[in-house]
């Protein structure tokens, strides 16, 4: 009986992701203008971002606020490898990749030591460095006035100028990212990660090296946030020090919080909820504010466990009325 | 023959106070030992050394000729040490599945790549594993709720739940800190039962407990604690007609153990 | 040398701003276990509010700075109430989240009363220089340094002298004992908010006449009272004072000897090189070592 | 003046206490023994306030108080002495016992200073450190400070929380004296739960015997000292 009611309700979250697939690659039939295409590429990179924030945040529960450090490491690594060695967009990507994975690393080593607040404050000072040090180099990131005309990705000779073709590269990765974060959360490594978030002594009791695991998480989440981060640089085809800010980092949290932590669908309808709303709220923007941030402090005290939550508890109660 | 499990003049002190004073004892294959004595003797002390939770300020603990002093939690888990808490420490984030799963993290060895990929390896492993956390769950009785959240559990439920989660890391030595707080006596009484038949199937095991009803009817020797120091050793019945634990317990007779 | 002591009065001016928002923020974290990431749009709304009343009622500036201070007190017991009182309890990450909410609602909600342009505040003395030993001394700057030694110093007083103070401070130690003693914790919390925006709306105010009152200034004063803290210790009253003093000099020797453009990085630096050192800040809080 | 009659109650939905009854009559001192686990601590924060009574009730001169807050229940005048002192680490000896005033300290004949006269000529150790902090003082002062708290309160009934815990066998037999003397001049009740059975036994008027969240045996400390009933909710059957 419990067999079947599980097998049921994982036919239900397939068919529902083909469902969701089908719409995603349908959807530039529908968005007519390249403005749309373009928040529909912000909500596909943020998707990416927030997902890799919620291997650490939500799989860890390490709050980190130096993420949007990593995310501008990759973007300016991505970016100065392909404008000023004009190595291809692919390798921009790995280079992004392969340098934030190994800050993240780095980072990982003090945060072993250092917890709570703490950590959650010793973030926040490396991430605001990491965006002083990007304004100050001049030379190299052109500092405040920030890096423009950086080329949109071209792999293999094939350029992803248009619009609609970026649009299905960035749906191609985030797919990836998608579905990398879902294999590792049923994986050993992702039941790792969330005993240390629910119980550390717990969970060195149980035999999880505690350390490994939380440099790997820290690693895994820079990675994508690095990945994130090039596709942002060549999609955007400008940067600048000043987006990188505090802001965006309560964003992120938001976005990851909002769509309900510790899942893999939270993060993806989190940023693409708070990608979209701005936009098709922007007659309001300045109220568009006051009730986004009513509608964090209302979220975390009633429905702590985000829209992922809400809707969980709402299939159940459907299914004991059935 | 040597022992399963030496422990040797174990210390440890916390900023003046020695909580734990030169403990020596020895646990046999197969044996279930209690570790008893009044609150703050140094019970649950003892055994965050032994879980690695600690480090020791002296002394050694050998595990079938292997010193395991001064590794860290989880290669005592992996040595064959499992343990639960008396203030349980269950995910509560996670399937109670999932739970069991997690204790038997030392004894898989599948790679991140291997894992994510979906190898031949890795599927067989998290196949095994997934039935061995199932027969687990079944032999304490929760198999049902293998897909629940913890939370749905009884408190009871919640205990057995972390002796399951203890056992799939196929250990050779089970410590067990007041498996019986909060359970009624009837599942005070199962648990004895179930702690008999781990004993049969070669697991020893050590237990802290207050329940003295339940300790003297369960293990096969006592250690006996009272200000970090052993103050008596043996068979159930010698311990309960013991002077010093009689003294220790009751305040009566105080001889200079002080 | 000169050079050196006119330096560090201006650190130490800022110091005593630093320690005001640093003693404010740690307030609520010592007496009700909250973290206030809003706090730094109490600070902001501190300044504006009092540029409002100065410029726009023409009040006298120390009618505003007393009703600046009474508005911030409200608006703390207000926010208690509404805001906090549903994180009481709740885990660091929840509280975290639940204040950063608010501080985006409420800095929104500034640059819509108050526009995005930066607002200035006139100082009670004018712009003059006094001299004092050859050292040139804002007045102002001489101002903020006495309300701190006075505020401190009267804090401390009552803290440790009155009942009420006693009881803040038994509240903070420990909750539980102290309803044991008929404490009521409730209204020591009450209390404990109103003082931390009365602290708030100070320090926006007398900071406001040394730059300009925009929506991020409470912002970056809170990131130096974060570094404050993390030199100081986590909740401790006394360290949110020496650490807001350590913070300024620090700050404006480096801006001066080193760069003034990576000011702003210092405090930064502060909380790294702190942290990498000792993982639980300079004066850690004392744990429970019982599992 | 204390009677409870069938009380359950626990932390979160764990039930500890199953279906408590005892009585406490004025000027007595009542002892409830148990080893550890009983509920004995359990007992004593529900009778405080700290934790809601899931049924039953309890009737403190006549007044059912089971649904009180903590603060009102001192104001009420049952102070309880917590297991583990919980001395307020950053405050002085003087005002730990400062912070403990309430409106019956000011009302009893010589007010505050009477109260702390009295304490001081108690405890002549709390006079000596009255500047020193909370934290700096040993588990024997640290114990002594915390009766003190409560008698500034100028209670009527005196909540005891296994006050020999961790204290050297000297230093309780002189806290237990105390005790005694406190009885003797203001005629203040007192319930004591323990794990020292010995002492307990000695002091008591009345004794009652606790095992897993219930009574198991009450009677006369003679009687009680007789009965099996205490070996066996001590060291099992």
């Amino acid at each position: 009986m419990v067999d079947t009611v599980r097998a049921r309700s994982r036919l239900y979250k397939a068919l529902a992701l083909v469902v969701l697939l089908v719409i995603a690659i349908l959807l530039p039939l529908v968005l007519k203008s390249n403005y749309q295409l373009g928040i529909a590429h912000q909500a596909l990179i943020f998707i990416i971002l927030a997902l890799g924030y919620d291997v650490l945040l939500g799989f860890t529960g390490l709050l980190s606020f130096g993420h949007i450090g990593l995310f501008a490491i990759g973007a300016y690594t991505s970016a100065i490898l392909v404008m000023s060695t004009g190595a291809p967009f692919l390798v921009g990507l790995l280079g992004a990749a392969v340098l934030t994975g190994f800050i993240g690393f780095l980072i990982a080593i003090p945060a072993l030591r250092i917890k709570g607040h703490y950590l959650t404050l010793l973030t926040l000072a490396l991430g605001e460095v990491i965006r002083l040090v990007i304004r100050s180099a001049d030379s190299l990131t052109h500092g405040s006035s920030g890096l423009s005309g950086i080329p949109r990705p071209d792999i293999f000779g094939y350029s992803f100028r248009q619009a609609t073709p970026l649009y299905y590269l960035l749906l191609f990765f985030a797919v990836l990212a998608i579905l990398f974060v879902w294999r590792l959360k049923i994986s050993r490594f992702g039941r790792a990660f969330m005993s240390i978030r629910d119980a550390e002594i717990g969970a060195e009791v149980c035999g999880v090296n505690t350390s490994a695991m939380k440099m790997m998480s820290f690693a895994i989440s820079a990675v994508l946030a690095g990945i994130a981060g090039s596709l942002y640089a060549h999609t955007m085809r400008f940067i600048s020090p000043e987006f990188f800010g505090l802001g965006l980092t309560t964003t992120l949290l938001a976005m990851v919080l909002i769509g309900g932590r510790g899942t893999v669908v939270g993060p993806v309808v989190g940023a693409a909820l708070l990608i979209v709303l701005p936009e098709a709220l922007r007659f309001v923007k300045d109220y568009y504010l006051i009730v986004f941030g009513i509608a964090i402090w209302l979220c975390v005290i009633g429905m702590p466990d985000g829209l992922a939550g809400l809707g969980r508890r709402l299939l159940k109660r459907a299914r004991l009325i059935a | 023959m040597s022992a399963l499990l030496e422990v040797n003049n174990v210390s440890k002190v916390f900023g003046g106070l020695t909580a734990v004073d030169g403990v020596s004892f020895t646990l046999e294959e197969g044996q279930i030992l209690g570790l008893v004595g009044p609150n703050g003797s140094g019970k649950s002390t003892m055994l965050n050394i032994l879980s690695g939770v600690y480090a020791s300020d002296g002394g050694t603990v050998v595990h079938r000729g292997r010193t395991l002093t001064g590794l860290p939690p989880n290669a005592i888990a992996s040595a064959g040490l499992a343990r639960t808490f008396q203030n349980l420490q269950i995910f509560q984030g996670m399937s109670v599945g999932q739970n069991v799963l997690v204790g038997r993290t030392c004894r898989m060895r599948s790679t991140l790549f291997g894992s994510i990929l979906g190898s031949p390896f890795a599927r067989r492993e998290e196949r095994e594993s997934r039935e061995r956390a199932r027969s687990l769950l079944e032999r304490v009785g929760i198999a049902r709720y293998m897909d629940a959240e913890p939370s749905s559990l009884s408190y009871g439920q919640r205990r057995l739940l972390e002796v399951a989660r203890a056992l799939a890391s196929e250990p050779s030595v089970l410590m067990l800190d007041e498996p019986c707080a909060g359970l009624s006596q009837g599942e005070a009484e199962e648990l004895a039962v179930f702690i008999r038949t781990l004993k049969a199937s070669g697991i020893a095991v050590i237990v802290i407990e207050h329940n003295m009803r339940f300790v003297m009817g369960l293990v096969d020797r006592i250690v006996a604690l009272n200000f970090g120091r052993k103050i008596a050793e043996g068979d159930p019945r010698s311990i309960r007609e013991n002077e010093d634990v009689i003294a220790a317990y009751l305040g009566r007779k105080r001889h200079a153990h002080h | 040398m000169d050079t050196f002591l006119q330096v560090a009065l201006s650190g130490v001016t800022m110091g005593c701003i630093y320690a005001f928002v640093a003693l404010g923020f740690t307030l609520t974290i010592a007496a009700a276990g909250v973290v206030n990431f809003a706090y730094s749009e109490w600070v902001t709304y501190g300044g504006f509010i009092g540029v409002t009343l100065v410029s726009v009622f023409g009040l006298p500036l120390w009618l505003a700075l007393l009703l600046t201070v009474l508005i911030c007190t409200a608006m703390g017991y207000l926010f208690q109430w509404i805001v906090f009182t549903p994180l009481e309890g709740k885990h660091f990450l929840t509280t975290v989240t639940a204040t950063i909410g608010i501080a985006v609602t409420m800095q929104a909600l500034a640059t819509l009363i108050w526009g995005p342009y930066a607002l200035t505040l006139p100082t009670f003395f004018g712009t003059g220089v006094i001299d004092i030993g050859g050292i040139s001394v804002f007045p102002h700057n001489m101002l903020i340094i006495a309300a701190a030694v006075i505020l401190i110093g009267g804090l401390q007083i009552w803290l440790t002298g009155t009942d009420m103070g006693l009881r803040l401070q038994a509240t903070a130690q420990d909750p539980t004992a102290a309803r044991l003693m008929g404490i009521r914790i409730r209204h020591m919390r009450t209390f404990a908010y109103c003082l931390s925006a009365a602290l708030a709306g100070l320090a926006g105010f007398l900071v406001a006449p040394l730059f300009v009152v925009t929506t991020t200034m409470g912002f970056g004063l809170m990131l130096k009272g974060l570094a404050a803290t993390i030199v100081g210790g986590w909740g401790s009253l006394k360290g949110a004072v020496f650490g807001g003093l350590i913070i300024g000099i620090v700050e404006a020797l480096g801006a001066s000897y080193v760069s003034s453009e990576y000011k702003d990085g210092i405090s930064f630096v502060i909380i790294i090189a702190v942290l990498l050192w000792r993982p639980r800040g300079l004066f850690p809080e004392r744990i429970a070592e019982k599992l | 003046m204390l009677t409870i009659d069938n009380l359950h109650a626990g932390y979160n939905e764990i039930a500890v206490l199953h279906g408590m009854s005892l009585k406490v009559e004025p000027g007595q001192i009542v002892a409830v023994l148990g080893a550890n686990g009983a509920g004995k601590t359990t007992l004593m924060n529900t009778l405080s306030g700290l934790l809601r009574a899931m049924s039953g009730e309890v009737l403190f001169e006549g007044q059912p108080i089971q649904n009180m807050l903590a603060e009102s229940i001192v104001a009420r005048g049952i102070s309880h002495v917590p297991q583990g002192r919980r001395v307020f680490p950053g405050l002085t000896v003087q005002e730990n016992l400062m912070v403990a005033r309430t409106a019956a300290t000011r009302k009893a004949p010589g007010g505050w200073d009477a109260a702390l006269a009295q304490v001081h000529e108690l405890f002549p150790r709390l006079k000596e450190r009255k500047d020193q902090l909370g934290w700096s003082l040993s588990g024997g002062e640290q114990q002594m400070l915390a009766v003190s708290r409560a008698l500034v309160a100028r209670p009527k009934l005196i909540l005891l929380d296994e006050p020999s815990l961790g204290l050297a066998p000297l230093i309780f037999e002189a806290l237990f004296s105390a005790i005694l003397e406190i009885r003797r001049r203001e005629g203040t009740t007192f319930l004591v739960v323990e794990q020292n059975a010995e002492q307990a036994l000695r002091v008591a008027d009345y004794v009652y015997v606790m095992e897993l969240g219930r009574i198991v045996a009450q009677g006369t400390p003679t009687e009680i000292s007789r009965d099996p009933a205490i070996e066996k909710a001590y060291l099992g059957a």
